[in-house]
């Protein structure tokens, strides 16, 4: 019969693709959500069961490692939050007429391929494989992203669609390069596409076939992760879409996107004669950071606000990630959880807020603390957590990103230190509106649940005082794996 | 130690209770109350630290923060100094609340907040490693913020909170470089390992300018206070006066902590920085305040000024440890340790005065205030004591800590390099120069808000406030006098601080005769303040007993004199604008490029005539307006990027496509 | 231990007792020398016994503050002029204040001049109030310029020290100090409210300064503040004796023909800066306010400067 | 043998970047169309000549796809839309004929020293192949950045993606997952595109972008 941890593994994908095909015919949205909510779940205690388990030998399309687990797991968990946060959210749209039931199923089924691409993208040991499963993720959210149907929402998934699909089509390039720099080395066939095979032997590829596909997969995959000049698409799509897919986007298909990046990083540097990787993340990061955190200042639409932050964010964990070492990697690593909790964290409140106000105008949502002082002070701390403000995580990761690199690299730790300050100029100057002053008019309570926002607001704060010691030295382990 | 941490411990866990309870009135009385209790407790550990002889230093390693690295705490005599200050501050601020928060009317904006501010700052003074440090720096920072804008119905409020979270941020982003810088590659964030490293020099200096950018935004040195004078007012009194009195001296402590204590031997030029930006901060510290007429913006003006006396004495210690005169460094040093403490008490007794009178009046603006001392003389009497103790009067403590700095400036000749010897006396006149203006300063505050006439209806039916306010103003009062007539027993307590700090601490001062305080020896120079306070009550009391029994005691109240022409207005009394006026035409013309504009109506029009002030801002139109309007530019320019047609874009991509492949083909 | 005590004692009294004459005597060399007859030298101290007899009309609003304010002016200014020499050096209290410590009691003083100034809430007091504490911001420097020059020639800031120290050889004759003598005279004649800063003698509302902020004071009140007022003349000009021409001085201990021969030229001494001081202000005329800050500015950069000199 | 087997091979890579060079060139949107079916059909043959040289023969498969989905529904699909939106005769550059061919030279070229300079030990078929490859995705990119139109930016796409076929043909033994996933991508991107066109047709009836621009996220 089939081993058990290989059964777990599969499950991963297994649940959300028979929960889709569920979801795609069942009726009554109370049902689907509950089910969405379910297969979420489901795939969670399978993520925690393949954590638990002993980690299953690599086949020749799935690959279980210590690095790709961190990613696995912090997907299927802000996966279930945020199914639990949709759950109560949808219904509102549905009354609003927003959505129409028979989009609301659609909707559903969405959710849990979507799922179910980014876990295979995770999974996959096949650098195929993996790009067939980014760009399943891609077409699944540009559908989601332009469900309401307004000019607004098609714009933004035309616009998401059109850059992703090139984005999609360099990586692919790449990836056909990377094949042709194995082919000589491994021999034709599978096993050139096989990822635990081209780490094995990425020292004698040739190097210059692996520069130019680097270049094209850091563009390519850098556009999903909304890596500057690539991000254009981002701010829309995050913008337009229903506020659960702004949180998984923003949570963890930038991380996919990371991650695949992340791999071909390491590719690069086991081979000792191709360029640095390092430093065209940094350089990419850096831009994103500085180029994001100035546009906060004009925004006027709250979620695009956050979506900017979200490049904002990318920026940051790309350039740790570039500036590589264990210190950094480890800084990039808890920085990308805490960003992905916080973030998602803070799309349920800007949901909330959004269904309590009507608007999604910043301008037109004023004095929240005084009309709703939970979601209101909710909103203030996510913001001070993605602002990297103690007590909350990611003050560790920059403390640790910030530190770490003025020692090395005095003068990019300047420029990412003012990143850092502008940004927060700029998250904060809407903050003070939306929060502050003289309320504006809705009053109403807010329908959906308030549980997933504390949720992770709560972790992040905890892991801001505490980090567990086996979860850091997981971490480092990882770290060191990252070179 | 251990009720150290439980003090803090008890703060950190009161939010929860604060929120918890909803009457206001219970929730006032346990936050307050227990803030009280915990920030005795830790005064008595604290003081116990400082005092005892037994020669340990408490540590206690927690497992928080970054595993590796863990959060430790240490209670050295620095830290217990330091601590003294906040827990005394805190204490007070606790007892001032008891009565004052009863006042306020969103207590649920405040009392979360208050118990944690004091909490960051008991842990930023604890901390001895770089993380806890930064963390709970910002920590701090943050609740202190949250109090600042608890007030959020006022335009300026919000603003002010806004621009004092970026310089915090700012602040904080500087000592992240700076402990990064520190720490080194590997990450050694613990103090030990940082004091045990080797700093190159280049290095060492770097962290010196990254503190000054720092711990002196926190601290308010110029040109980095802007956000000072925006922020401490806006704040509830008690937490103004803690921000004031308390949180700047946090800073002190991070300066302290990380230049005399992490870094090692000082660098000669390192003083002539401190102590140019010193002087310039007391000075200009104080011009400012004088061009003010709302009385917390006014204090919290002082409050810069203050800072650079402080500053001032830092620089001098570091001049003197550079060429190895640990003598001299030890005296300027205590000079600055004494101010630092001085300071946390007067300026907390004004703010809490400020806060009577804002209770009482419901105002701020000195220009329409008046006449208090009549309906409120408890309080007139502790802020008059404040207000004589700030402007160095003796027998006050203000003027012994600035006799003490005198008497290091004294010591500059020693100096072998002519830079920091010329640049002392310098700084001498400059400080000199502030404690004259702070002088007249505070004649004018005191003068417009509490005596003179009322000068609006709220004035003139103000009545005293409650007791708890009371008892914290003259606590403080009297501390203000005990430290200024018994100034040596502050100086033997913080010996051993010094001594740890520079090697040689003063000598032992309570061996001296009459409890005179000596800085080097008693040929050159002593002061007893003790003394002088008992002539002085002895001459005033004789020459009234005098007087009265023997000329006479007879008394008649009449309509002023006013040299036969009063006017019943008390709009023609002299204005706070006013009363500055002349300083500001001396100093003001250069220093703020202030000018007066007099409009006379032509004759036969019987419109009013107008003069207009206008006073520029010259540090925020020299610094900050630039990188305001840059920043703004740009994010104007780039906000163009949110609006170009997908084309566009796709060019972007490309254009990136192609750079990086060229740049591949070219390079390799 | 009781004659030290005593000594001190007759110091005290001893500055008391002589400060109305020296006024009395300036005002009188004033009057001579232009052509009046004058009041009798001995006219102060009838004056204030006048003073102190009347009955003290008080503003309906004046506080507290406003009736112990001038005992506190009083008492400040004497203590300060108790501690500076005159007839012998290192008297028995002379360490409990140095000479920056003089200069704050003096300061203490001024403060409460000014805030009682301001308490009635009138025009003039406020104008007198505003006008010292310009005049004072840059007073005080200078004068602490000054200390700074006297303290670092003399090695301490300690006047007993400093007069000792001024009587040797040792002391020299130094650009500086002369820098320091000027600093000090245009100083003393600002803080004393001498003409070319203000005028004493006027009662024209828009010029005056202290006599602006005494304007609502009667009775014992004015008596003791024109008591402190000559004080305080009579201080700066012991100041100056002490640093400048501390010869003759008698040292702590000197016995009584020490004394008594320090005490004479003591008087000799007050006497001649005393006719200076009338000199000079029959011969100037008083400037405008604003004017003053340059002039007293000047006092601040002759200290300045002194104090720079003594590096090189 | 081997010459010739270049040559062949050579010839078809060459003649594809030849005419994306041509689509590069034409700026009227119904010859537009021709030229891309032209540039389908030619991949087409590449491909098959490569299946036949590596003797692969899931490859024809590929050609098979090139050559009735790209080269023939596609074009024919588009002539369609283009015709009813009246919009064939249309001229729609952004930039001149002129510099965009320069471009497009310059492109071609970096394209082809990249690939050719810094791979001596490769194989040289494979290696001109990718060249050739490059370029024709550069180009690709060119002609969506070039072109205002909805429709010619699609013919630009699929271009990249025929150049990306090129590339793949061109590994040997490159797996089957390659083609599954071109071929998913070619029809889910058209499938996608087409409901935005007909969605697009359906509120604005036209597919020039810059209307869509003017819903461009906060200026409303």
């Amino acid at each position: 019969m089939i081993a058990v941890p290989w059964d777990a593994e599969t499950l991963v994908l297994l649940i959300p693709l028979t929960a889709a095909a569920f979801l795609a015919v069942l009726p009554g949205y109370r049902l689907t959500a509950w089910l969405n909510m379910l297969a979420s779940l489901l795939t969670l205690v399978c993520v925690l069961a393949l954590f638990i388990l002993p980690m299953p030998a690599p086949t020749q399309f799935l690959l279980i490692d210590d690095v790709n687990i961190v990613f696995i797991l912090l997907n299927s968990f802000v996966g279930f939050t945020t199914s639990v946060f949709s759950a109560s959210y949808i219904g509102h749209e549905l009354h609003t007429g927003r959505l129409t039931p028979v989009y609301l199923r659609f909707y559903h089924a969405m959710y849990q391929v979507l799922m179910f691409a980014m876990n295979l993208a995770l999974v996959s040991n096949n650098i195929g494989l993996m790009w067939v499963a980014i760009e399943l993720a891609t077409l699944t959210t540009v559908l989601m992203v332009g469900i309401y149907r307004t000019h607004q929402a098609i714009e933004a998934a035309w616009k998401y669609f059109i850059l992703g699909s090139v984005g999609i089509a360099l990586a692919l390039f790449g990836t056909i390069l990377v094949y042709k720099a194995a082919q000589p080395v491994v021999g034709e066939g599978m096993p050139g596409m096989v990822w635990t095979v081209l780490m094995a032997h990425a020292a004698k590829f040739d190097p210059a076939t692996l520069n130019v596909a680097f270049i094209f997969l850091l563009l390519g995959y850098g556009t999903k992760v909304g890596l500057v000049p690539l991000h254009a698409w981002l701010p829309d799509a995050h913008s337009e879409g229903p506020t659960p897919i702004s949180a998984v986007l923003s949570g963890l298909l930038l991380n996919v996107a990371l991650f695949a990046v992340l791999r071909f990083k390491l590719l690069l540097a086991a081979n000792p004669q191709a360029i640095m990787p390092g430093p065209l993340m940094v350089m990419l990061g850096l831009a994103s950071l500085l180029f994001a955190s100035l546009m906060l200042y004009r925004r006027r639409d709250i979620k695009r606000l956050f979506a900017y932050s979200s490049i904002e964010h990318m920026g940051i964990i790309t350039f740790a990630f570039g500036m590589g070492g264990a210190l950094a990697n480890f800084a990039a690593l808890l920085h990308m959880t805490m960003h992905s909790l916080t973030k998602s964290a803070i799309f349920f409140a800007v949901g909330h807020i959004s269904q309590v106000k009507g608007t999604q105008k910043i301008a037109d949502i004023r004095g929240l603390t005084e009309t709703h002082p939970v979601l209101g002070w909710g909103l203030v701390v996510g913001v001070f957590a993605i602002a990297g403000l103690p007590p909350l995580g990611i003050f560790t990761s920059e403390f640790l990103v910030v530190t770490s690199t003025f020692a090395r690299e005095p003068l990019l730790a300047v420029a990412l230190v003012a990143g850092l300050v502008i940004a927060l100029g700029g998250l904060l100057v809407h903050l003070n509106g939306i929060a502050f002053g003289s309320p504006s008019s809705g009053t109403a309570r807010s329908q959906a649940s308030y549980v997933p926002l504390f949720a992770h607001l709560a972790l992040v704060c905890a892991a801001g005082l505490y980090l567990p010691p086996a979860l850091v030295s997981w971490f480092r382990h990882v770290a060191g794996r990252l070179g | 130690m251990l009720v150290v941490m439980s003090a803090v411990a008890v703060l950190l866990a009161l939010p929860v209770a604060a929120l918890g309870i909803g009457a206001r009135r219970v929730a006032t009385v346990l936050v307050y109350g227990f803030g009280l209790a915990a920030s005795l407790a830790s005064l008595a550990a604290a003081l116990g630290q400082l005092l005892s002889t037994a020669g340990t230093t408490p540590a206690i390693t927690l497992p928080l923060g970054l595993p590796w690295i863990g959060a430790h705490m240490r209670l050295d005599a620095l830290s217990a100094f330091f601590l003294t200050v906040v827990d005394l501050g805190g204490a007070a601020a606790c007892l001032y609340g008891l009565g004052y928060g009863r006042h306020e009317r969103a207590p649920r904006r405040v009392l979360p907040f208050f118990p944690l501010f004091l909490a960051g700052m008991q842990l930023v003074v604890l901390a001895d490693d770089a993380f806890t440090f930064l963390f709970s720096w910002e920590f701090m920072s943050l609740a202190s913020w949250a109090l600042v804008v608890a007030d959020h119905h006022k335009g300026d409020t919000v603003r002010a909170g806004y621009v004092y979270l970026i310089m915090a941020s700012f602040g904080t982003a500087a000592l992240l470089l700076a402990f990064g810088l520190l720490a080194g590659p590997e990450g050694g964030y613990g103090f030990a390992a940082i004091r045990a490293a080797a700093h190159s020099p280049a290095e060492a200096s770097l962290v010196l300018a990254l503190l000054l950018l720092g711990a002196g935004s926190k601290a308010g040195l110029v040109p980095l206070h802007v956000w000072l004078p925006l922020a401490h007012p806006a704040a509830p009194s008690h937490v103004s006066a803690l921000m004031s009195g308390v949180m700047t001296k946090v800073a002190i402590y991070a300066f302290v902590r990380v230049v005399f204590d992490l870094l090692g031997q000082p660098q000669w030029w390192w003083s002539m920085a401190v102590l140019t930006l010193g002087g310039i901060t007391a000075v200009l510290g104080v011009l400012y305040a004088l061009m003010q007429h709302d009385l917390k913006r006014l204090l919290a003006y002082h409050t810069v000024e203050n800072i650079g006396i402080i500053y001032i004495g830092l620089g001098l210690a570091l001049a003197f440890r550079a060429e190895g005169l640990a003598p001299a460094a030890a005296l300027a040093l205590t000079a600055a340790l004494f101010h630092v403490l001085n300071h946390m008490t007067f300026k907390s007794l004004l703010f809490f005065g400020a806060g009577a009178v804002l209770t009482a009046t419901g105002e701020r603006d000195m220009e329409r205030l008046g006449g208090l001392i009549h309906r409120m003389p408890v309080t007139a009497f502790a802020f008059l004591i404040g207000c004589a103790a700030i402007s160095a009067l003796p027998p006050f403590n203000g003027f012994a800590s600035e006799w003490l700095t005198f008497q290091a400036v004294l010591q500059g000749p020693k100096l072998a390099l002519w830079g920091p010897k010329l640049l002392v006396p310098s700084v001498g006149a400059l400080l000199a120069l502030s404690a004259a203006l702070a002088a007249g300063c505070f004649v004018k505050a005191f003068g417009v808000t509490f005596l003179s006439r009322p000068r609006s209806r709220p004035a003139a039916t103000a009545g005293e406030v409650d007791r708890f306010s009371l008892a914290a103003m003259l606590l403080f009062a009297v501390l203000c006098l005990l430290a200024g007539i018994l100034p040596g027993l502050v100086i033997d307590t913080l010996g051993p601080v010094v001594g740890g700090l520079v090697g040689q601490r003063m000598p032992v001062q309570s061996v001296e005769p009459w409890l005179t305080i000596i800085p080097i020896a008693a040929s050159h120079s002593s002061y007893n303040g003790l003394l002088v306070f008992v002539f002085i009550t002895w001459a005033a009391l004789t020459a009234a007993q005098v007087i009265h029994r023997w000329a006479s005691h007879a008394l008649r109240r009449g309509p002023a004199w006013d040299c036969g022409y009063p006017d019943a207005s008390p709009l023609t009394q002299y204005s706070a604008s006013g009363f500055a006026q002349p300083i500001r035409r001396v100093f003001g013309t250069v220093v703020f490029r202030a000018t007066e504009e007099v409009r006379m109506p032509p004759p036969g029009d019987t419109g009013p005539a107008r003069l207009e002030v206008v006073v520029k801002d010259l540090v925020w139109a020299v610094f900050y307006a630039p990188v305001a309007k840059a920043v703004g530019i740009l994010a104007d320019r780039l906000n163009r990027m949110q609006y170009l047609t997908i084309r566009k874009y796709l060019s972007l991509v490309f254009l990136a496509l192609v750079i990086l492949l060229l740049a591949l083909e070219l390079w390799l | 231990m009781i004659i030290d005590l005593l000594t001190q004692g007759v110091e005290m009294i001893l500055v008391l007792a002589i400060a109305p004459l020296l006024t009395g005597f300036v005002r009188k060399v004033k009057a001579r020398l232009l052509r009046r007859q004058g009041p009798s030298v001995w006219q102060p101290y009838r004056d204030l016994l006048r003073l102190a007899r009347k009955e003290v009309v008080l503003a309906e609003n004046a506080s507290w503050l406003f009736r112990t304010a001038p005992y506190l002016i009083f008492a400040a200014t004497w203590v300060a002029a108790a501690l500076v020499p005159t007839f012998a050096s290192g008297l028995m209290f002379s360490w409990a204040a140095d000479l920056i410590a003089i200069i704050a009691l003096l300061g203490s003083a001024r403060f409460f001049l000014a805030l009682a100034g301001m308490e009635v809430g009138t025009a003039f007091g406020g104008i007198g109030s505003s006008r010292e504490a310009m005049i004072a911001s840059v007073a005080e420097p200078a004068i602490l310029m000054m200390v700074f020059t006297v303290a670092l020639i003399a090695g301490s800031s300690q006047l007993s020290t400093v007069a000792r120290f001024m009587a040797t050889a040792e002391a020299g004759l130094r650009v500086s100090t002369g820098l320091a003598l000027f600093a000090l005279i245009i100083v003393a004649l600002a803080e004393n409210a001498r003409i070319p800063v203000d005028n004493p003698a006027t009662h024209l509302e828009l010029t005056m300064v202290h006599e602006a902020m005494v304007l609502e004071y009667s009775g014992r009140h004015l008596a003791v503040i024109e008591l402190a007022a000559s004080l305080k003349l009579l201080l700066y000009l012991s100041l100056i004796g002490c640093i400048f021409i501390p010869w003759g001085m008698a040292a702590s201990g000197g016995g009584i023909t020490g004394y008594l021969i320090g005490s004479l030229l003591y008087l000799a001494k007050l006497g001649v800066l005393g006719l200076g001081l009338a000199l000079f202000e029959s011969a100037i005329a008083k400037m405008r306010v604003f004017r003053v800050p340059q002039f007293v500015g000047a006092a601040l950069m002759l200290g300045l400067l002194g104090t720079l000199l003594l590096f090189f | 043998m081997d010459k010739l087997v270049f040559d062949i091979a050579h010839l078809l890579a060459g003649s594809v970047l030849l005419v994306s060079f041509m689509m590069l060139y034409q700026n009227r949107l119904s010859a537009l169309l021709n030229l891309f079916a032209l540039h389908a059909v030619i991949l087409a043959f590449s491909v098959a000549w490569q299946a036949h040289l590596q003797d692969a023969p899931h490859l024809y498969v590929t050609a098979m796809i090139a050559l009735f989905f790209k080269a023939l529904f596609i074009p024919l699909a588009l002539h369609r839309i283009v015709v009813r939106l009246n919009i064939h005769r249309q001229i729609e550059n952004v930039v001149g004929v002129g510099p965009t061919m320069l471009l497009g030279m310059g492109l071609a070229a970096l394209g082809m020293l990249l690939m050719v300079r810094i791979t001596p030990d490769s194989d040289l078929l494979g290696r001109e192949d990718l060249g050739f490859a490059l370029s024709t995705v550069m180009l690709g990119l060119l002609l969506m950045v070039a072109r205002r139109n909805a429709v010619s930016q699609v013919i630009g796409f699929m271009s990249v993606e025929n150049g990306t076929i090129l590339a793949a043909t061109g590994a040997k033994g490159m797996p089957m997952v390659v083609e599954i996933s071109v071929a998913f991508s070619i029809l889910i991107a058209f499938i996608v595109i087409g409901v935005f066109l007909f969605r697009i047709r359906e509120r604005f009836d036209t597919v020039d972008l810059q209307a869509l621009d003017q819903f461009r996220g906060e200026q409303g």
